[in-house]
């Protein structure tokens, strides 16, 4: 980023806030239409009965929760991104932070909305809240489903606090350099920042606690959706590697998101300047470290299932990966561990195109991780005579798509109408640059 | 002054080490030789661990391609120097297997296939060479940069100069040294989780974790950090700013070292967690023996206390992670908490129903002389290669 | 002495402003406040600023989150002292979790109040005087003098390769 | 039991309500009475004892009545023949009353087009086309009944005089001909003894399906327990041939898969065996003579050719037989091929060569059913209906358009313009669909009325409650047909009375009372005095046939067996019986007991029949045979012989309302209309002209995952041998922690060991309930599954659910083979195990599920969400999940049990351990100030088991039987290493070597 210069990021990055085009209402539009759709699926299965999903004996959860998973995974990677790699210094993060942090929280919102479509009567949610009553019913935390309520609600505060704090200076920014009401609206979203270095002494530092709070709270919360399935006692669901295993699932699926995300974004804003190839690059170099560490989880639990000597273990494990739903599993393991294995190759890893393809690859994979960890599990338990098997129904489809739409959605709106790269971390880091003359 | 020109510190060497070998047979002879062979696998595992997680540090630094680390690599490679010992002690653990391995009498449902001496030995032995193996190419090309217009070192140095030539090709050494930093990464990972399986998790053949292997190589590199903090603070100590070594860098080495104390509580009540709440009895019995039924139970407490609690609310402080002296004890009584962690997790197993805590005066000795062995392999690696004590920046790609 | 009159130097040039920054110390002119796009390091020597409190509003935070967290999974359980899967009502081991978010809850929340009280956000009053410029690409340098002393203070800020721009009162 | 008993008696046959029954004019409504009887007082219910007439067997019933409806009928503990057990049909019995599909008024056909009339309308009609066929000569009206009691029989026949008729014939499809004969011809008796099964210690089957449809079955049952459950003594052991596994095989210690119709040779092999031990004394020298030289031939090897069957089964059944003090040997079932008669004829003589008094034989307390007509009479009367220009034909509940194979031509003889056809039935059935006029009338439990299931007993039926319609009784029906005010009683009630009185049953008026309160009248069981010999003529009958006395076929020596030309066989079913059942959603909704299969009629075949047709499970295979083809799923079952193709009868009715109406396959449409000459019973198998694979398959609406279990430790048995005190059977595994070697552990604080468990124990107030499984008499009816959907208001969601596994029964009786052989099969019921660490209870979010203080695993529906982890996590899976607002087309609705709440989509439900009835039990306890007693509280599953193969009761009580059955050795839990510490303790299955 040698030629880059305060003037040309504030410039790549405002031009982006210029009137969208028709194309993109055209596809904003698209999305809503996509949302609608399923919002219509939840709002029919509320009022027919969550029968209208394929869920059944024994396999009482589907899509739903594989999607609450999915999305929540999907997030991790933006908190990591802008949390830890922010903690160890690594430079390479601040071009696509922001974009990243906006995916964790709208994903974390298309995530939060599963657990009520899933539920049998989502009308009766209310009973999850700790809310003081007469009757002093309460809800029991020792229920992974409250660890959830607990993290997930936590996460997202957290997060949504932590992305616009970073927001901040780049609203004043944008305030600065708009009219009319755009202007109004940005004045009061940047606080009336100035930029002052009192406020910028406060302000770094309040970023680096949120910065060291946010990382355990990114392993917690992964941890915890990882117990709504390890605290039980079902095989293949109850054993103590899914918590770190689920983590770096997150990460993996996440990282994978953000290429998907950033590679188009890039080109279409014209990003290449600040989004360098070597961000991507260094992506991608993450991407093997999570795909390493998953394929290290999947191998880690056939080899104890097989020390262990426990008749259904093995089972469980022998049906994973050549019963019934054996295409899902090698959809996995092939996207996630194999594929990303690609990354070791520099002329691959520089590779726009070939980044793009594996990110979605990748994200394929991890959605089938779920689909075979939560379907498999439990439709082959303990008792042989309850034995069954799930397929999603187009209701759970629909909302599906629903729920993708619903997050591209609100990701586009985005892009156009805020700054989808911090300007004020590029600038930083190209003064630091200078300082270290690097 | 770290060197075997150092009289005392060589006698002291030297003791610790007599100390240590004679505690060791005179136990061995003894009443209860058991007890020796478990201190000797818990000393085994703990400063395996430590040679083996600090060298993990340089490498990760390298694939990294970290810039705060400075001559911290430096520190990490000279536990390197430990590996060929540690090999040594695997293999005369073979001598101990009657002892430190419970199983071989037991009714082990089918798991005999793996659970049985010779090929647990092979397998255990392969990966430890593989390991180290690496661990050296790795430090081979690592040490060529620093090596690079150097003083003269030791024997070994010189034979690293023969093999380098006049001027090597700082591009392709760096190239190599990329591609070793990752096969040690991943055998770091693969070895010790082995090693954790085979020599811990299965002295109780009938418990299982999956997390268990995991939960081993993060506690390796904690240790390994700890001894690197010990090692970095006795130059900064000893030879002052020459190491290059500044209170930014035991800053960040005591950011890192916060780090992973916390990554190995995640581990431990990650696992703790999943048993407790699923309640089954092949998997809860471990851990009841262990944390709930005396004289475990109390043990359990001075780990939790001395491995976590202790470190976690100091170093919760940014300005004792900046001052040597202070860092040195902490690490040091850290690692007799992971000393003692061990313990816990192999004492139950090896010395089983024992109304009192296996552990006295015999195992503190034993563990004297491997911090002898460590301190002599250390020093002498020192000697051997001078330029690590002392700092220059590594030389960049062409 | 006269009325006051303020004057903001505009730098694009990080070191020019910091040593703008520091001379005015030499001057009889006060130092009103400087402005810069990025968290500069530079000046913050220059100005050489105190480190922030906002860790112990984090801190406190943080502590009431725990215990609150705590207090809450216990005061639910033993409300209804119910007995699910023949654990004990009170259970620290899942507790835990349940702690610990909260400690990163309320911990978060002291860090944004924290970050409010002590930048002084919301600021509306601190856009008055205040140069756009300063959020792009300039640092400003804000001084301020007796009238009189206008031109020599703009004068100042010009040698130190800045633009200037006068804030009258 | 006892104590339950006084507790019934006590409201049994309170009068003054049931009066107001069965006058002429019905109840405006018959529930929430204003002014309420006596002996109604809401919130309690109140029982009144009748007989069940689900079929011919006669059981009797407890009726249980709650705010003036029937919600539930229990097996009357007095009644001899059922001793207050009951079937799975007898359990469905409300839903004939408050069926949906029922007529309400009478239906007249006018073009086609049923036309709704007045009772009296209808009355009149009959009455006048009555006197047509009265005035236009004898025999012009003539009247088919069900089986009925002697009283209503004698009013038919009363009536018909008056109309210069014959008396009405007796219709049941399953009438047992060929038994009959074989006693006709053996001991000159033309009836059906009852069988002293339990005083036997060696039983054999022809095919008796004994435990499903046969004379009795569940008399049989709990006599068939009472031989073959494990004693302290050794086991009764029983034989079961025949060329398909039913239920009864299922249960035997051997099942010989004999060829169809070859039972015979079996037998005679076995004469030759006794024979040549030199047994039959007692019988005359001819007889024993003519029998040796008729068994000559059937040689081991022999026999073995003729049946088709290893000859190592042969044997090992002699042997068995030989060895018996008591042996006892079955007739045939309805479902084999023709050569029935021959092995019924056979067998008589065998059991009289065993045991020359036929002591287990009882001829004073003969079924019922032999009362009802051969096949060939029921033929013979329709064809007669044309030949003899009857105008007026009275159908009384009985269904042979449909029981009768088409190619009787019951449909052309019923279409006749001249003759006008009523029906006296509730239901569009396919027979009443041809009538001309439907004139429903009173259901059993509406009715004054007596039927005996044996002879020798009085079993009475009284109104239970108020009617749904003006719908007479059809006796007081019949004699407003037949009288005008020349009748000799006012009504039918009377007539009943005045019947008993004749017959000198009663005489006065308290008598018929006390009868009513305990469900009839029971003579003490008096040994059987009427000891039969053979006939004179025995001795000829096994002369060879051209012989003009001979009647014994020898069996043919060669067997072809060409897997092209299979035998298709039609068997009565559990559920629906001869296919009166089939209208009641429970019987379809519960699945077969060894198919699993529910809602559906698949083909039973072999692996290599299926592989012969091309066609794979649950692939739809083509059956064609002279009479018709069918469509069906093929079912790959081990459990029937190869080139046999078995399918259960009862489903595929044209009309029958929408529970039966085009469900499932009537396989009777695929029989010839042959009837044996001999005995001139029907035949229900014939040969297949053609069987082949559609190549389409269809979903088979079973339940069963897997139909082994694994190597799991879930469903367990025990050889006999290991029973014996000194062998210490837990040394086959040292206890350990593993699934194999986990020691037993109470569900109560003694069963917590701080060295396995996490937890403290807790305490429990007083009562720990808890519930004794013992596999070993559990023969997997499924009775205790219809009891428990009538008590608890499960919710019926019929096929298509069932397929996407969304069945909601509490209690399921899973069905494991033995992966070696697959013929060797444990029943286990499954239901809630109220763990004491239930793993689905912790993980619900809002406390939904939890332990209550008497150990129960309570589940709050109010409470519930609906997120379904407590299912996920439940190791047993029994908990059920609403995915739907399910259905009670009105007037079901009225059968649901008030105690128990309706749950609705969205909330998980399971097993409450019947809580509405501890609670119950509670009350009282509380008011007589006391503790709950043992046995006290009976769950409706528990209540209605056959066998008593339920035992329910608190553990804490260390002298409660279920706390007994903790300390058997052959105790054990379901899964118990998961550390789960079940509540319900399981019994191994006993196996023995035969």
């Amino acid at each position: 980023m040698s030629d880059l210069t305060y003037a040309k990021i504030d410039q790549t990055v405002l031009d982006t806030l210029r009137p969208a085009t028709q194309v993109y209402w055209f596809t904003v539009a698209l999305l809503a239409v996509g949302m609608l759709g399923g919002l219509a699926c939840w709002i029919y299965q509320i009022f027919i009965g969550i029968g209208v999903g394929g869920q059944n004996n024994p396999v009482a959860w589907g899509t739903y929760l594989i999607n609450f998973v999915f999305w929540v995974g999907i997030a991790h990677s933006g908190t990591l991104i802008s949390a830890i790699l922010h903690l160890f210094h690594a430079g390479w993060r601040n071009p696509i932070a922001r974009a990243a942090e906006t995916m964790t929280v709208f994903a974390v919102c298309t995530a939060g909305l599963f657990p009520f479509v899933h539920l049998g009567r989502a009308w009766m949610v209310y009973y999850m809240l700790p809310y003081p009553n007469q009757r002093t019913l309460w809800p029991n935390f020792q229920s992974p489903l409250m660890f959830d309520v607990v993290a997930i609600s936590t996460y997202l505060t957290v997060s949504s606090l932590f992305w616009y704090t970073g927001l901040l200076p780049d609203l004043a920014t944008v305030r600065d350099r708009s009219t009319g009401l755009r202007k109004k609206i940005f004045t009061i979203l940047s606080m009336g920042w100035t930029g002052k270095m009192e406020q910028w002494r406060h302000y770094t530092r309040g970023y680096l606690f949120f910065a060291a709070l946010a990382t355990p709270l990114v392993i917690s919360v992964h941890s915890v959706v990882s117990w709504d399935f390890a605290l039980g006692v079902v095989p293949g669901w109850h054993t103590t590697i899914f918590a770190p295993y689920f983590v770096a699932g997150a990460i993996h699926s996440g990282l994978a998101m953000v290429l998907t995300l950033m590679i188009p974004l890039r080109k279409i804003f014209s990003y290449e300047k600040i989004i360098t190839l070597e961000v991507l690059e260094n992506v991608a170099k993450t991407i093997i470290l999570t795909g390493l560490i998953v394929g290290f989880a999947y191998g880690t639990e056939f080899f104890i299932a097989w020390y262990s000597q426990n008749s259904i273990e093995i089972a469980i494990f022998k049906w994973r990966a050549l019963g019934h739903y054996k295409v899902g599993f090698w959809i996995m393991v092939v996207c996630n561990t194999i594929i990303p294995l690609l990354l070791f190759i520099k002329k691959i890893r520089r590779s726009i195109i070939w980044l793009f393809v594996i990110s979605i690859f990748i994200n394929i994979g991890m959605w089938f991780e779920r689909f075979v960890i939560i379907i498999t599990s439990v439709a082959r338990d303990f008792i042989p005579h309850a034995w069954g098997l799930y397929w999603p129904t187009v209701v759970e489809m629909g909302i599906m798509v629903g729920s993708f739409s619903l997050f591209f959605f609100l990701f586009v709106l985005f892009v156009k109408h805020m700054p989808s790269v911090s300007m004020t971390e590029n600038k930083e880091m190209l003064a630091e640059g200078e300082s270290h003359g690097a | 002054m770290l060197s075997l020109k150092n009289k005392r510190l060589v006698i002291l060497g030297i003791a610790l080490i007599a100390i240590g070998f004679l505690a060791f047979i005179i136990q061995v002879a003894g009443s209860h030789p058991e007890r020796a062979w478990q201190a000797y696998l818990i000393n085994f595992l703990l400063w395996s661990a430590i040679a083996q997680g600090g060298l993990l540090f340089s490498v990760i630094m390298h694939l990294t391609k970290a810039k705060w680390c400075g001559p911290l690599t430096n520190v990490s490679e000279v536990f390197a120097a430990f590996f060929p010992i540690s090999f040594a002690l695997f293999l005369i653990l073979f001598l101990g297997k009657a002892h430190v391995f419970p199983w071989q009498h037991m009714d082990l449902h089918g798991k005999e296939v793996w659970l049985n001496v010779p090929f647990l030995f092979f397998r255990d032995g392969v990966a430890l060479l593989i390991l180290y193996g690496l661990g050296f190419t790795y430090l081979f090309y690592a040490l060529q940069l620093k090596a690079i217009g150097a003083a003269t070192g030791g024997r070994l140095r010189s034979f690293l100069d023969q093999k380098m030539g006049i001027n090597p090709d700082v591009t392709r050494i760096h190239q190599r040294m990329s591609i070793f930093s990752v096969l040690y990464a991943l055998a770091f990972a693969g070895v010790l989780s082995l090693i954790g399986y085979d020599l811990v998790m299965a002295l109780d053949p009938h418990w299982i974790s999956t997390l268990f292997g995991a939960y081993q190589f993060v506690k390796a590199f904690y240790v390994g950090l700890g001894g690197m903090i010990i090692l970095a603070s006795a130059l900064y100590l000893t030879q002052g700013d020459s190491t290059g070594l500044t209170t930014t860098h035991f800053h960040n080495l005591g950011k890192l070292f916060f780090a992973f104390c916390l990554l190995w509580a995640d581990f431990f009540y990650v696992q703790l967690v999943v048993i407790w709440y699923g309640n089954i009895p092949e998997e809860t019995a471990y851990v009841i023996e262990r944390t709930m039924v005396p004289p475990w139970n109390f043990l359990a407490w001075v780990v939790f206390i001395v491995a976590f609690v202790l470190p976690f609310f100091i170093l919760l402080n940014k300005n004792v992670k900046t001052k040597p002296k202070f860092m040195m004890v902490l690490s040091a009584v850290i690692l007799v908490g992971i000393w003692l962690e061990h313990l816990l997790l192999v004492g139950p197993a090896l010395s089983h129903g024992s109304r009192s805590l296996p552990l006295g005066l015999w195992d503190g000795l034993i563990t004297l002389g491997f911090l002898g062995l460590m301190i002599f392999a250390v020093v002498y690696f020192l000697d051997e290669f001078p330029e690590l004590k002392r700092f220059q920046p590594a030389v960049e790609k062409r | 002495m006269g009325p006051e009159c303020q004057v903001m130097g505009l730098f694009t040039d990080e070191e020019r402003a910091a040593s703008a920054v520091q001379a005015l110390e030499e001057t009889p002119w006060q130092l009103k406040q400087v402005h810069s796009p990025i968290p500069s390091h530079k000046l913050s020597e220059a100005l050489n600023l105190k480190k922030s409190k906002v860790g112990y509003f984090t801190l406190v935070g943080g502590i009431i989150g725990f215990f609150s967290g705590f207090a809450l999974a216990m005061f639910t359980a033993a409300k209804w002292s119910l007995i699910v899967g023949g654990k004990p009502v009170i259970a620290l081991v899942p507790f835990v979790i349940v702690g610990f978010e909260f400690t990163i809850l309320f911990a978060v929340f002291g860090n944004v109040i924290g970050l409010l009280i002590q930048g002084g956000l919301p600021d509306f009053k601190g856009m008055e005087i205040y140069d756009p410029r300063c959020s792009g690409d300039h640092f400003g340098v804000l001084a301020a003098c007796p009238e009189i002393e206008k031109g020599q203070l703009i004068n100042y800020f010009k040698e130190k390769g800045g633009v200037t721009r006068v804030f009258e009162s | 039991m006892k104590r339950r008993n006084f507790l019934k008696l006590a409201s049994i046959g309170s009068l003054s309500f049931a009066a107001s029954a069965c006058t002429s004019e019905p109840d405006k409504t018959i529930f929430s009475l204003v002014q309420a009887p006596a002996d109604m007082v809401t919130g309690s219910p109140t029982w009144y004892a009748s007989t069940c007439r689900e079929c011919p067997a006669g059981c009797g019933i407890i009726a249980k009545n709650r705010e003036g409806r029937v919600i539930k009928v229990e097996g009357n503990p007095l009644h001899p023949i059922n001793r207050g057990k009951l079937c799975i049909r007898g359990q469905a019995v409300v839903q004939g009353i408050y069926n949906p599909d029922r007529i309400k008024s009478p239906l007249l056909k006018k073009n086609d087009q049923w036309q709704p009339i007045s009772f009296s309308q209808a009355r009149s009609l009959i009455q006048e086309k009555a006197i047509q066929a009265a005035q236009s000569g004898s025999d012009k009206a003539r009247m088919i009944t069900e089986l009925v009691g002697d009283s209503q029989l004698a009013l038919f026949i009363h009536c018909l005089e008056k109309l210069n008729s014959k008396g009405p014939i007796a219709f049941e499809p399953l009438a047992y001909e060929t038994l009959k004969t074989a006693n006709r011809e053996a001991f000159g008796i033309d009836g059906l003894p009852s069988y002293l099964m339990d005083k036997a210690d060696c039983l054999v089957s022809l095919g008796a399906d004994f435990l499903e449809t046969w004379l009795s079955p569940v008399e049989y049952a709990w006599r068939f327990k009472a031989m073959h459950a494990v004693r302290t003594e050794a086991q009764g052991v029983f034989f079961h041939i025949s060329p398909y596994q039913s239920l009864t095989g299922a249960n035997a210690d051997r099942w010989i898969a004999c060829h169809p119709g070859r039972e015979a040779a079996i037998v005679m092999g076995l004469i030759k065996a006794t024979l040549e031990k030199g047994r039959g004394i007692g019988l005359p020298q001819s007889l024993i003579q003519s029998l040796r030289d008729a068994s000559e031939r059937y040689t081991t090897q022999a026999t073995a050719r003729m049946a088709d069957i290893d000859p190592k089964d042969f044997e090992s059944l002699k042997i068995r037989v030989l060895k018996a003090k008591t042996p006892l040997i079955l007739g045939t079932g309805a479902g084999t091929a023709s050569g029935a008669f021959q092995a019924d004829l056979a067998a008589n003589m065998l059991n009289l060569i065993l045991d020359s008094d036929l002591t287990l034989f009882d001829f004073d307390r003969r079924h019922r059913v032999e009362g009802s007509a051969r096949r060939s009479e029921v033929i013979e009367f329709f064809n007669s209906l044309s030949t003899d220009g009857v105008r007026l034909l009275l159908i009384n509940n009985v269904n042979p358009a449909y029981a009768l194979p088409p190619g009787s031509g019951i449909r052309k003889s019923l279409d006749s313009d001249r003759m006008f056809v009523v029906s006296f039935s509730n239901f569009m059935d396919d027979t009443t669909a041809l009538a001309d006029l439907i004139f429903p009338v009173c259901l059993p439990l509406e009715s004054w009325d007596e039927y005996s299931g044996k002879n020798g007993m009085v079993s009475t039926l009284q109104p239970a409650m108020g009617r749904f319609t003006q719908a007479p009784h059809v006796g007081d029906l019949m004699l407003d047909v037949a009288f005008k005010d020349d009748r000799s009683v006012p009504d039918y009630k009377t007539w009943v009375m005045t019947q008993l009185h004749s017959k000198g049953v009663m005489r006065e008026k308290n008598e018929w009372l006390k009868a009513l309160q305990a469900g009839g009248v029971f003579p003490d069981v008096s040994p059987s005095v009427t000891r039969p010999r053979p006939v004179t003529g025995a001795t000829s009958l096994f002369e060879p046939v051209d012989d003009t006395t001979g009647l014994f076929e020898p069996v043919d020596d060669t067997i072809e067996r060409d897997p092209a030309k299979p035998v298709f066989i039609a068997v009565p079913s559990i559920r629906f019986f001869d296919g009166r059942g089939a209208n009641r959603p429970w019987l379809g909704e519960i699945p077969d007991p060894l198919t699993k299969v529910a809602w559906q009629t698949p083909v039973l075949g072999h692996p290599e029949s299926l592989k012969a047709a091309g066609a794979g499970h649950g692939e739809v295979v083509t059956i064609q045979t002279q009479q018709g083809q069918v469509e069906a799923i093929a079912y790959e079952t081990r459990q029937v012989k190869p080139g046999v193709w078995v399918m259960g009868m009862g489903q595929g009715h044209i009309h029958f309302g929408r529970y039966a109406a085009n469900v499932g396959i009537n396989p009777l449409t695929l029989l010839p209309p042959k009837i044996d000459n001999m005995t001139g019973g029907p035949v229900f198998s014939t040969a297949v002209v053609a069987l082949s694979a559609t190549g389409d398959s269809k979903p088979l609406a079973h339940t069963d995952g897997s139909r082994i279990q694994h190597d799991r430790k879930i469903a367990l048995s025990i050889p006999l041998d290991q029973m014996s005190a000194n062998h210490d059977e837990k040394s086959a595994h040292e206890p350990s922690l593993t699934m194999e070697g986990f020691p037993f552990t109470l569900p109560l604080p003694e069963g917590y060991d701080p060295k396995r468990d996490f937890y403290p124990p807790h305490d429990h107030e007083n009562y720990r309930w808890a519930m004794a499984v013992d596999l070993d008499k559990c023969i997997g009816c499924a009775a205790c599954t219809a009891a428990c959907y009538a008590e608890n208001n499960i919710g019926i969601v019929e096929k298509d659910r069932i397929v996407e596994g969304r069945e909601m029964t509490w209690l399921r009786v899973e069905r494991y083979h033995d992966p070696e052989n697959p013929e060797k099969i444990t029943f286990f019921p499954m239901m809630c195990q109220h763990c004491d660490n239930a793993p689905c209870e912790p993980v619900c979010p809002v406390y939904a599920p939890h332990h209550s203080k008497e150990g129960l695993n309570n589940q709050i529906y109010n409470r519930c969400i609906g997120t379904r982890f407590c299912s996920q996590n439940c190791p047993y899976k029994v908990r059920r999940f609403n995915w739907f607002e399910w259905e009670w087309p009105d007037p079901m609705n009225l059968q649901l049990n008030p105690d128990v709440t309706v749950r609705s989509k969205g909330v998980m439900e399971k097993c409450s351990f019947c809580i509405q009835r501890i609670k119950v039990a509670h009350g009282v306890a509380k008011n007589e100030k006391r503790e709950i007693k043992d046995g006290e509280v009976v769950p409706a599953c528990v209540q209605t088991c056959p066998t008593g193969a339920l035992t329910f009761g608190n553990l804490m009580d260390v002298n409660s039987r279920v706390r007994m059955l903790t300390q058997d050795v052959r105790a054990y839990q379901a899964m118990g290493y998961l550390n789960t510490k079940p509540a319900v303790i399981y019994l191994k299955k006993v196996v023995q070597k035969t």
